[in-house]
């Protein structure tokens, strides 16, 4: 057999997440065993659990590269425990995939490192982008305070500036913040025209609705961290509306999506959402490396997945020299309880750095 | 006008984290053992609340429930887990409280999916405007009414009647509170039903404000809890009411305006550690 | 001649929020008496001798120590001037010996910072003093015991021999006689008699009268946090103040007939 | 009244007490003397339900009480001033009161707090302060009159007069004969040898957990052997 | 888990000898990790920050005393929470420290993997080493003392800031260094690798080894951090079986793995000496 492995947070805060990804993983491996495998054997997905923290992801590294001895591995987590089991993947040479963890310091680690969705800072981007596009100047900035809110904001900033939005206010709450009573307060008085908060669903759920309930009526725009159907069923009526900037286009003609879409729902049940997107495309790139260097791992299948290039649900897409890869960004928007597509984001704005920034 | 939105934002926060202290500064009071687990009758509380309400229409039957649920949770926490555990140091209790938290969080986790529940038709949502023009939710003024008339009539409980005194003897000597007819289970059953049902009442409150009840919801709370009830002088109701409002308000204008500075449990502890340095006895402590 | 006195109280008031409990009062100790400090329950006399030791704060006044002020000095720092406190309710540590607990009082001169601490291992030297003061006290039985399971009568000789054991210029005892019976009293009253004789100076709380008039040369007596009976000392007069005798003897005689047996005694013994 | 017949008691493996056999006429004063670590408080203890029975048993209107709950116990009349005061630190002198009436009616408070009252004045003085702030007399004043709060029918005092003044002795003293004469059965321990004899109407002597004289009080004041060897009489 | 050891033993120092509970103890750890990864990215040798993480956690351990000595015993607990979380509430806001993207890319110790691993308990055994000979010491004894009665020690002539000043300067230096080594080890660090879970934890490894007990505290603190590894096939349930171990432990043998194992020791004497 031929061993892949996956760090995922099956127990603490992202669970959730979690869950989803392992599905999105485990469904690219049986496809891919269904049609023979790889030379011959059979893939197998080596799971263990990271519980998103940096501290469990080390030894669950270790143990993948030195017990499991896998050929190449999959990130189905956030980006702390990405992170630090990104340095025992580069050192070892075991080429690591990550699916929707956007640090960009990830890819700096090496060059076995690859990242299958848009880094931070690109996102944050795309959305002072989706500002403009939306013919609005005046931006609350609320951001999520970890990594990936920091990372958002920085791009957003970034982009706001070039764009010349005006950035009305900027607050920050914690992962473990759900009751947003002053937040809201203090935007309502700020009047923006519209809102960009960063955050994860269920965050972003009890905000959004608290937002909604204070009489605040401006748009507001999320990212991938909402892209999950628990949001509007948390946020309910007050989520209709809302955009968010994200890697999975739900109404795509692409082929890729729309059968990754009826197959994970056959295969779960239930809906698939962008980190299930993600960790499936992850998995299937580093099985299409896998395919090209019959088994191999290491230096080969480095190369493999660098020259390569792959269609998957969530785009086109190829590694630039640092194994980021360049993608539109997805502006999906909730109309009837459910994602839609809105607009798609693209141009140089989008472009992520080929090289260490000094 | 922010000045009294971002107040009335406190104060009912403050409310939710008074229900929730309260029964830690009970158990506290009553047995000095750190309750952390506490926290998990909370999230218990939550989880009634919306199940019941999205299987029976009934918010009322879901607080009915919450409440009873997690007040009888709470006296099988105290026989299994700390009754055992008296003779031991606090820290033996503290870790035991520790471990079951964790374990209530995951067996929630694992029984009821880890991405929370929410109500199908989330009631007391409609917006209502007081005092010229503060706008709240009906569920945020429900909260402060309900905790401040609870909390009222357990204070009068507590320092007034001969249940309360009884209670408080048996902080002071367990043993010799028995030799003055004194049932210490009975006292001891009583304070965790009370607590417990009031943190089955937070929680189906806290459910209601964010429609969304998470295994992982009780975390923040149980360790809020114990800096109210440190900052409360430790004990007495009415200092935890007061100590949890006031840390409510002091979060709501911290996380505006310092919020660059610091994160809001920073806000908090700051708070909490400024006040022991001045006041090493707590801010409302009889001296 | 008058040695100078080796305590002095002077003018001080100790007060808890709104109650008194020590209302201006001064007195001496001079350099080896044992002097006897009685008084009504409530008097003031536990707390008198706190605030020498400085486990209250006086509210005014001063206590001077040979001649030097002890005014805002910690607990500790008193201590190592030469007090020793025996409190009337005994706190042994419960989980080392009674044999340890002593040893403990005995190494004061190795405890004093952390790093002379931290430099010594050595014990032989701490625990023979602890046997010899737990021997004095007429508990050497009970030295490798947990004080934990001790009847009060061992516990409060464990707290004196604990006091010895810093081997102090002046001695605190607060009721080391309470919870013997006559017996018993009797003889660690000799024993704290002959402490006094080999030289140090103690000041002595104790209700048992019979033995206070025995072993006593000076009393002074307090009632409401006052010093009463100011002008007399001797014991046998103090007894006969009719202040005295109203607040503290009542009018039962037994008492009061003991105390001036034992005070015959005491004089004939000198 | 109160009827041990054979009790042993300890703390886990260690046994206290050996074979106590000691009958309480209703209506009299017992006094139970020995020396330090003799086994008096744990008889006490082990009467109110504290100290683990060991073997035989305690009748208490002739009925086995010895299973009973410490708070059962006190709702039968049984009450304690034990070794150690054990007062309510925490609370108010006035509460330390009422946690003592907690057997009886609300009503009763007042009219048995005025008489304790009465009985110790000073206590009237403290009546807001926290019972963990009073001089060690004090004290002992409130163990003794907390106990006298729940009406006991039987009173066990532990060194009734350890750290309080004569004056005080003399009152508690003269305060006992009329509880006796008031139908009370009084258990007393005592170290003051002189006192418990003068009051008391029998004697128990114990010794290293065991009997070593019983008999009336009159009896062994002229049992010169006795008061000698051990009573600590000289 | 030489690293969860060491660190385990510099709490063990501070609750378990002098009885100070502190629930803020990661803190210390993320001091001495952060000037060292910081330091070491600066040039500095590895080992040359190892010192300088200790002193500087020390000192910092030393104020938070101070203020600690202010409250009462009961707020102790509370209070040192109160210290670790603010510890991470200012890593968050300062950008030199990363902020919430932490520090990565350490430079390596240029030990090996092995060499490191070897260098790590070489520490964790000379911190054992050196818990036993302070137990032993009249340092011990006082803070033995100081744990159970404060006031008695006072009345005995001790200094009692002095002495818990002292455990918290040894304890939280202790600490520094395992951070220093925890830093090394990750190669990468974030605000929430020294939060309050990491504050329980250990305090929890203290606890179930069998607070007091360096051999107790060493054995509980290697178990423990090697657990989760060891949970990984009963998957989903991990943490739940490891929080309900917790609370077995404590129901069930509340002296921790030291009471446990003396027990079961005194048993088989026992049993032995019958046979
Ligand atoms: N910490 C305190 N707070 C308030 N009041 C106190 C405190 N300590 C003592 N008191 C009060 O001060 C008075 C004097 O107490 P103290 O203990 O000095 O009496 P004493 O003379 O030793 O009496 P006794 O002979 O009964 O031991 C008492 O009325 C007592 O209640
Ligand atoms: N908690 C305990 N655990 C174990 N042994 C104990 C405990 N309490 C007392 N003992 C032991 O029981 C014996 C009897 O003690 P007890 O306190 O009953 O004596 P006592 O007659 O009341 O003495 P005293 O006059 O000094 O108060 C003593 O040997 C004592 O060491
Ligand atoms: C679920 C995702 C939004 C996670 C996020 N991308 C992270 O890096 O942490
Ligand atoms: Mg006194
Ligand atoms: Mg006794």
């Amino acid at each position: 057999d031929i061993k892949i492995g996956f760090n995922v947070p099956l127990t603490g805060f992202a669970a959730a997440d979690g869950k989803s990804a392992l599905e999105g993983a485990k469904l690219a491996v049986a496809q891919a065993n269904a049609k023979g495998g790889v030379a011959g054997q059979k893939l197998e997905l080596v799971i263990y659990d990271d519980q998103a923290s940096a501290k469990e992801a080390v030894p669950v590294a270790t143990k993948l590269v030195e017990k499991d001895k896998v050929v190449g591995a999959v990130s189905g987590s956030y980006s702390g425990s990405t992170r630090a089991a990104a340095g025992i993947f580069q050192q070892a040479k075991v080429p690591y995939v990550v699916a929707y963890a956007i640090h960009p310091e990830i890819t700096l680690t090496g060059d076995y490192m690859f990242r299958v969705s848009a880094m931070g800072e690109v996102q944050g981007r795309a959305g002072a982008m989706l500002v403009q596009n939306l013919g609005k100047k005046k931006v609350g900035l609320v951001t999520l305070k970890n990594d990936f809110g920091q990372a958002l904001a920085a791009g957003f900033k970034e982009g706001a500036a070039k764009l010349g939005l005006q950035v009305a206010g900027e607050y920050e709450y914690g992962m473990q913040d759900r009751q947003f009573g002053a937040l809201v307060s203090k935007l309502k008085s700020d009047n923006p025209d519209v809102i960009y908060a960063s955050g994860y669903y269920f965050t972003a759920g009890p905000l959004v609705s608290q937002l909604r309930a204070a009489g605040v009526t401006a748009p507001i725009i999320g990212q991938e961290g909402y892209d999950s159907d628990k949001f509007m069923e948390i946020a309910g009526p007050a989520s209709e509306g809302v955009y968010v900037t994200t890697s999975l286009d739900r109404d795509s003609d692409s082929a890729a999506t729309k059968t990754f879409l009826a197959d994970y729902h056959k295969a779960t049940g239930s809906n698939a959402d962008m980190v299930a997107a993600s960790s499936y495309t992850a998995t299937s790139v580093l099985i299409e490396g896998l395919k090209k260097t019959n088994g191999k791992g290491g230096d080969e299948l480095k190369n493999a997945l660098t020259s390569g290039s792959f269609d998957t649900p969530i785009g086109k897409l190829a590694f630039n020299d640092l194994h980021e890869v360049k993608k539109d960004v997805q502006v999906q928007v909730v109309k009837d309880k459910s994602f839609h597509r809105h607009s798609v984001i693209s141009g140089p704005m989008l472009t992520p750095p080929s090289k260490p920034a000094k | 006008m922010l000045f009294l939105e971002l107040t009335a934002q406190g104060l009912v926060q403050g409310s939710i984290y008074a229900l929730v202290a309260l029964g830690l500064t009970l158990v506290y009071g009553l047995l000095r053992i750190l309750h952390v687990a506490h926290a998990a009758l909370f999230t218990l509380g939550g989880y009634l609340g919306v199940m019941v309400t999205n299987a029976s229409g009934s918010l009322a039957l879901g607080f009915a429930v919450a409440m009873i649920v997690a007040g009888i949770a709470g006296i099988a926490m105290y026989r299994l887990c700390y009754e055992p555990m008296l003779k031991q140091p606090p820290f033996v209790a503290l870790i035991a409280s520790i471990g079951l938290y964790i374990a209530f969080e995951e067996l929630f986790r694992i029984l009821f999916g880890a991405s929370g529940l929410s109500y199908q038709a989330p009631p007391l949502q409609q917006q209502v405007s007081l005092f010229g023009g503060l706008q709240f939710k009906q569920a945020e003024i429900l909260v402060m009414v309900s905790t401040a008339a609870i909390i009222g009539l357990l204070g009068y409980l507590q320092t007034r009647t001969r249940v309360g005194v009884a209670c408080q003897a048996t902080v002071s000597d367990p043993q010799m509170a028995e030799s003055f007819g004194i049932r210490l289970r009975q006292v001891r059953d009583l304070n965790f039903f009370v607590g417990s049902a009031l943190a089955g009442f937070a929680g189906v409150w806290v459910a209601l404000l964010n429609n969304l009840v998470e295994p992982t919801m009780g975390s923040v709370p149980s360790y809020k809890g114990l800096a109210i009830i440190v900052l409360g002088g430790m004990g007495s109701v009415r200092g935890t009411l007061l100590a949890a409002l006031v840390l409510g308000v002091v979060e709501s204008f911290g996380t505006i305006y310092l919020g660059k500075l610091l994160d809001r449990n920073a806000i908090a502890f700051a708070f909490l550690i400024a006040v022991l340095m001045l006041r090493p006895q707590g801010l409302f402590a009889r001296s | 001649m008058k040695a100078a006195p080796l305590l002095q109280v002077d003018q001080v008031t100790v007060r808890f929020g709104g109650l008194t409990a020590i209302d201006k009062v001064s007195f001496d100790v001079l350099p080896g008496e044992l002097l006897g400090l009685i008084g009504p329950n409530g008097a003031g006399k536990t707390t008198m001798l706190r605030a020498i030791t400085g486990v209250v704060r006086a509210t005014e006044g001063d206590v001077r120590l040979a001649g030097e002020s002890l005014k805002g000095l910690p607990i500790h720092q008193r201590i190592r001037k030469g007090l020793a406190l025996s409190q009337q309710l005994v706190k042994p540590l419960r989980d080392i010996s009674v044999l340890d607990n002593v040893a403990l009082a005995a190494g004061a001169a190795r405890t004093a910072s952390p790093l002379q601490a931290l430099m010594h291992v050595s014990q032989e030297e701490e625990a023979r003093i602890g046997r010899e003061m737990l021997a004095l006290v007429g508990i050497a039985a009970h030295a490798a015991q947990k004080p934990g399971i001790q009847p009060l009568g061992v516990l409060k000789r464990l707290e004196m021999a604990r006091a010895l054991a810093l081997r102090p210029k002046l001695l605190l005892l607060d009721e080391p006689l309470a919870g013997l019976n006559s017996k018993e009293a009797h003889a660690l009253a000799e024993t704290i008699a002959d402490i006094n004789r080999q030289g140090t100076t103690i000041v002595l709380i104790e209700h048992n009268l019979g033995e206070v008039m025995r072993i006593c040369q000076r009393l002074v007596v307090l009632d409401n946090g006052r010093r009463i009976a100011k002008d007399v000392s001797d014991p046998r007069q103090v007894m006969n103040d009719p202040a005295v005798r109203a607040a503290y003897l009542g009018g039962d005689t037994l008492a009061e007939s003991q105390a001036m047996q034992h005070a015959e005694q005491g004089v004939r013994h000198a | 009244m109160l009827e041990l017949q054979q009790l042993s008691c300890g703390y886990g493996a260690f046994e206290a007490v050996h074979d106590l056999s000691l009958s309480l006429r209703p209506g009299t004063i017992t006094g139970l003397i020995g020396a330090n670590g003799a086994g008096k408080s744990s008889t006490l203890m082990c009467v109110a339900g504290h100290v683990g029975l060991k073997g035989g048993s305690i009748r208490f209107d002739g009925q086995d009480i010895g299973m009973l709950a410490p708070e059962q116990r006190v709702r039968r009349g049984i009450a304690i001033s034990p070794e150690g005061r054990r007062l309510f630190k925490d609370l108010s002198v006035e509460d330390n009161l009422r946690v003592g009436g907690l057997v009886q009616p609300a009503a009763r408070f007042r009219q048995d707090r005025d008489y304790v009252l009465g009985l110790f004045p000073r206590l009237g003085e403290r009546l807001h302060s926290l019972a963990g702030n009073l001089s060690g007399g004090e004290q002992q004043m409130l163990a003794i009159g907390r106990a006298l709060m729940t009406r006991p029918r039987m009173i066990m005092i532990d060194e009734l007069s350890l750290g309080l003044m004569p004056k005080v002795i003399d009152l508690c003293y003269s305060a006992l004969k009329q509880l006796r004469a008031d139908g009370m059965t009084i258990l007393l321990v005592e170290q003051n040898t002189d006192r418990v004899l003068s009051v008391a109407d029998d004697v128990c002597v114990l010794e290293s957990g065991r009997t070593v004289w019983q008999g009336r009080a009159d009896d062994a004041r002229n049992n010169s052997d006795l008061t000698a060897a051990y009573l600590g009489l000289h | 888990m030489a690293i969860s050891v060491l660190f385990a033993l510099s709490l063990n120092l501070i609750t378990g000898f002098c009885g100070q509970i502190s629930l803020g103890h990661a803190a210390f750890l993320g001091i001495g990790a952060y000037l060292s990864a910081l330091l070491s990215k600066a040039g500095l040798p590895f080992i040359a920050t190892l010192p300088l993480g200790m002193l500087l956690a020390g000192l910092i351990g030393v104020v938070v005393g101070l203020a600690s000595l202010r409250v009462r015993a009961d707020f102790l607990a509370i209070t040192t929470m109160g210290v670790g979380f603010l510890f991470v509430g200012i890593v968050r806001q300062q950008d030199w420290l990363g902020g919430e993207l932490g520090v990565s890319a350490i430079p390596d110790s240029g030990l090996s993997k092995t060499g490191f691993m070897v260098f790590s308990v070489v520490l964790a055994a000379a911190t054992a080493a050196l818990c036993l000979y302070i137990r032993k010491s009249w340092m011990g004894r006082v803070f033995n003392g100081v744990a159970e009665d404060e006031d008695t020690m006072r009345v005995l002539g001790i200094d009692v800031p002095r002495y818990k000043l002292a455990a918290f300067a040894i304890g939280t230096a202790l600490a520094g260094l395992a951070g220093g080594l925890y830093a090394q080890h990750l190669k990468f660090i974030g605000p929430d690798s020294f939060g309050f879970v990491e504050s329980v934890t250990v305090l929890s490894m203290v606890v179930v080894g069998g607070i007091g007990s360096v051999a107790g505290v060493t054995i509980g603190a290697a178990v423990m951090s090697a657990l989760p590894a060891w949970f990984q096939f009963i998957g989903d349930y991990k943490l739940l079986v490891y929080g309900g171990l917790l609370f077995l432990m404590m129901r069930f043998s509340p002296g921790g793995m030291a009471a446990m194992v003396t027990r079961v020791v005194q048993r088989t004497q026992r049993n032995g000496g019958g046979a």
